[in-house]
């Protein structure tokens, strides 16, 4: 849930913007972080696990943990929690290993 | 703590490790390894871990490091699995005067068994699609591959405990004496007695030579490897400069730097080894580097290793190379049989410390 | 590559790295200031409580205030900001290499201030890798810098001074705090006046407890906590870990910096003069990196290094970095005696044992 | 935390595989890390680093003093390979493996 009115800060969320996550459309505003505009909307699984395939989300919303990887706009394990939305950011789960791109594939 | 034993063996890295296993096969009783930190602390657990063949030199040497791979499909059934993969070896080139060196490798190393083919830039990126497309070609030899050294020589560490070896760590050598029969070994932790003493520590040997008055002309090298985040199997053969892990990682690098035994990692050569990666092949681009680490290599003065008794001081071994994630199942052979027959089954005599006196 | 030079390059842009930042630019050197982030502040920018214990020269603010703040007054001076930059390693001559992420350039500092802050421990239960499962910090920095709440029943693991400002900061926001787990036989703030209000808005405390297990298909929807014999389930949305925090030390630690043990501090810390100098000459350090601690000291620590810098660099008058010094220590003692005595002892410490080093040469194998 | 407890959330390394490696003789993060691969995914032990020096503490006994750090490592976070690299194809101290062959008379060295 965004929080339109907040209790020290005021309302601060202004301009919304539309982003896609596994191709469904969210909507977000301009000073959230990927990470934190999916949880807005009730998106906590950002991947899963190599081994046991067990979910994962948001940890540190530091950069460090790297627990929100997700790939986004064709750019796989990208730290959702270091990432600004941007209008039109098409994202998906971090559930398989990445594929290496080579020059052909619309690179 | 017992601390009479039959034979200790200093440095428990892949050299010291399968020396102690090897032995325990066929000699159960009374060996202890003795590590001055932990086994993998060093070299063996800071590299890429190639089983590499095809291209040392010269061909003797290349000969030694062929019959040590070929030992790597039986040790993986005794010791455990070490994820060895014989991927085959592919080393690019990129101009002409490296093709007339590989034509000539090739020639030279056919009467020993070892067969090299020069492929043809296309044969080489229909064997290995994702290699830079300007190449000129590639040598290869399927004997070569590669191993998980942090399981090769955890699984020889395991082995070898069961046969009843005793591993004792953070325990450094500090003092060597020589009395008749026997060695009197002093440790942190406490005081050592053995029959025979075996010296396998390998970037440190010319420390521990120092111990007992013997040169063991052992220089350091170092290293710099890039590891990238695992990335769904997409390379087929060991690429002599990179190579992609079981779990997916590709680990990259063929750096040397006279450095001594400074381990740190420089943006200089990191850099320079991301410009190799892509160079090879360009498709890792994308891929991202999670970490670099540096491994001190040991380096002989001449390149090849130092292996076998040391003349005039009875019952002293040394084994001590730069490549001994290739060549420790064969070195573990042969030092035990010289140290239980008193001489190996394929001669040795090359590779002894004498030839620097 | 040519590398990018300046006098004083001053990596995180937090509480202290603004105010060495201040320091140092205001009396004339060439200051770059590096950030991954594009905001400026650092976590100042989510506290939205009230901060005890600042320098006497402060009124009274929240965080985020106390960020606008600290930019505000440098924008004077001409900074280099690299803000969206990372430092992600160093060249062999001693260059950074920095990245706007689509190259790596060299940078070669006279000086370097490293205050790169602190991050939060985890604490480990079966299934705390679930989504929802998140460090305390994390659910403040969802709440007050995105705007986005962060479940709507909550369990706290943990009882500091932050935990407690954060409870109450949640429980603004619509998350129903069911528990404020704590293992110990006691609360580990030292703020009561914060652990009443927490009590006041109907929030437990419970002592001498932990999660035992927590549970969810996809994301936590539930723990089980124990205390004694006793183990219940609460049906929660958010997990929040506060496991305490620890200097970030990767800088440091490439730099060939040397480290001593404070467990009051947050465990290993760089060694460091009464000068906020490392072992490694050109390089200081300041901010939660040189110990865990208050706001108030954090800036302290950042000024210091500051005018410490300006001394090495022969900006600042002898006479002037003196009393700079007296008066910035007198400081400091007066904010850490007060709002944590046990810091300001370990700092002491810490201090003394600059040159008897525990951990050293780290790369020499 | 009982012995599946994820410890390492990168690797997914359990606090029974950490156990065991201690019982056979591991004593610091590094010598752990190399043998379960705990620490050695993504995050480069940033966030199971503290909670590895309490599995040590409680199993050996040690002060967290004795417990060292984990070596850090560079990048200090994951960067491209493409940002890393200069595209330059002159090399100093990377070599090629055909650099070590050399020809005398038109012969294999």
């Amino acid at each position: 849930m965004h929080i339109k009115h907040h209790p020290v800060l005021g309302e601060q969320l202004q301009k919304t913007i539309t982003i896609y996550f596994n191709d469904l459309p969210y909507t977000a505003y301009e000073q959230q972080t990927v990470a934190a505009a999916l949880m807005a909307n009730g998106i906590k699984r950002l991947g899963s696990s190599r081994n046991l395939v067990q979910p994962r989300g948001l940890f540190c919303t530091k950069g460090r943990c790297c627990s929100c990887y997700a790939t986004i706009n064709g750019e796989d394990h990208v730290r959702t929690c270091q990432t600004m939305v941007e209008d039109g950011m098409k994202i998906y789960p971090n559930d398989e290993d990445p594929e290496v791109r080579g020059e052909c594939c619309g690179d | 703590m017992e601390t009479s034993y039959e034979t200790i063996i200093i440095g428990g890295g892949v050299v010291g490790s399968s020396i102690a296993y090897h032995l325990s096969e066929r000699n159960k009783e009374g060996i202890v390894v003795l590590d001055k930190k932990f086994p993998l602390s060093g070299t063996s657990g800071s590299t890429q871990a190639w089983v590499w063949v095809h291209n040392k030199t010269p061909s003797w040497y290349a000969e030694f490091s062929m019959y040590s791979a070929e030992l790597y499909p039986y040790l993986s059934k005794k010791i455990g699995d070490v994820e060895y993969k014989r991927t085959g070896g592919l080393s690019p080139f990129f101009s002409e005067l490296d093709r007339e060196k590989a034509e000539r490798l090739a020639e030279a190393y056919e009467p020993i068994g070892i067969k090299i083919k020069v492929l043809s830039r296309e044969e080489a990126l229909e064997k290995e699609p994702s290699l830079n497309p300007d190449i000129v070609g590639a040598t290869y030899s399927s004997i070569d591959g590669n191993v998980n050294p942090f399981r090769l020589v955890d699984r020889y560490m395991r082995a070898a405990k069961k046969n009843g070896v005793q591993y004792s760590t953070y325990n450094k050598v500090t003092e060597i004496q020589k009395l008749p029969g026997k060695f009197i070994v002093r440790a942190e932790k406490g005081r050592f007695e053995c029959k025979n003493l075996v010296l396998a520590g390998g970037t440190w040997s010319r420390e521990l030579g120092k111990l007992v008055e013997v040169t063991i002309p052992i220089n350091q090298l170092r290293g710099q490897i890039l590891v990238t985040e695992p990335l769904k199997p997409f390379l087929n053969y060991t690429i002599s400069g990179l190579r992609q892990a079981f779990n997916g990682e590709v680990l990259i690098g063929y750096s040397m730097e006279e450095e001594g035994f400074n381990r740190a990692t420089t943006l200089d050569v990191i850099q320079e080894t991301a410009n190799m990666a892509i160079h090879y092949v360009p498709s890792l681009r994308k891929a991202k580097v999670v970490r670099a680490f540096s491994g001190i290599r040991a380096m002989p003065e001449d390149g090849f290793p130092i292996l076998g008794k040391i003349p005039g001081v009875e019952n002293l071994y040394v084994a001590a190379m730069h490549s001994g994630v290739t060549l420790s199942p064969l070195v573990g052979t042969l030092m035990t049989e010289l140290i239980l027959d008193g001489e190996t089954s394929i001669p040795i005599d090359r590779y002894s410390i004498s030839r620097f006196a | 590559m040519n590398a990018v030079e300046t006098d004083v390059l001053i990596i995180g842009a937090g509480p202290a790295g603004l105010a060495a930042a201040f320091e140092t630019a205001s009396r004339g050197l060439q200051v770059t200031l590096v950030d991954e982030s594009k905001s400026m502040g650092g976590q100042l920018v989510q506290q939205t409580q009230v901060l005890s214990s600042l320098p006497s020269i402060y009124q009274p603010m929240c965080g985020f205030e106390l960020a606008a703040h600290l930019s505000r007054q440098l924008e004077d001076f001409e900074i280099r900001y690299l803000l969206g930059h990372r430092v992600i390693g160093f060249y062999k001559d001693g260059s950074v290499g920095i990245t706007d992420e689509k190259n790596v350039f060299p940078l070669r500092a006279k000086k370097t201030i490293v205050a790169t802050g602190a991050s939060e421990n985890a604490i480990a239960f079966p299934k705390w890798t679930l989504p929802g499962v998140m460090t305390i910090g994390a659910a403040q920095t969802l709440m007050n810098r995105n705007f986005v709440q962060p479940g709507k029943n909550a369990v706290i693991v943990g009882s500091s001074d932050f935990a407690m400002d954060v409870a109450l900061q949640l429980s603004k926001v619509g998350v129903r705090i069911r528990g404020i787990v704590e293992k110990n036989t006691g609360v580990k703030a030292n703020g009561t006046e914060k652990v009443e209000q927490v009590r006041k808005i109907g929030i437990p405390i419970l002592l001498n407890s932990s999660i035992k297990e927590a549970r969810g298909i996809g994301a936590v929807s539930e723990v089980d906590i124990q205390q004694g014999e006793d183990i219940w389930t609460e049906k929660v949305d958010l997990v929040c870990v506060d496991g305490g925090r620890s200097p970030i030390l990767d800088i440091f630690y490439q730099l060939g910096c040397s480290f001593g043990h404070q467990e009051e501090l947050g465990g290993w810390v760089p060694q460091y003069n009464n000068d906020f100098q490392t072992d490694c000459e050109n390089v200081f350090l300041a901010g939660n990196a040189a110990g865990i601690s208050t706001q108030g000291a954090l800036l302290v620590t950042g000024m210091l290094a500051g005018i410490n810098v300006c001394a090495a660099l022969g900006a600042i008058s002898k006479e002037a970095v003196e009393e700079g010094k007296q008066s910035l220590w007198k400081e400091l003692e007066s904010i850490e005696t007060r709002s944590n005595l046990k810091v300001w002892q370990a700092r002491n410490q810490h201090i003394e044992k600059f040159a008897h080093p525990v951990l050293k040469d780290q790369f020499i194998s | 935390m009982d012995k599946s407890t994820i410890i390492c959330r990168c690797e997914e390394i359990s606090l029974e595989e950490i156990v065991e490696v201690i019982a056979n003789g591991a004593r610091t993060f590094d010598d752990i890390k190399r043998l379960t691969r705990c620490g050695m995914g993504p995050c480069q032990s940033k966030i199971c680093n503290c909670l590895v020096a309490g599995v040590i503490h409680e199993q050996t006994g040690m002060e967290f003093h004795q417990i060292p750090l984990p070596r850090m490592r560079m990048p200090i976070s994951p960067i491209k390979l493409e940002t890393l690299a200069t595209n330059s194809t002159t090399f100093s101290s990377v070599k090629s493996v055909l650099d070590e062959v050399e020809l005398e008379d038109g012969k294999v060295k």
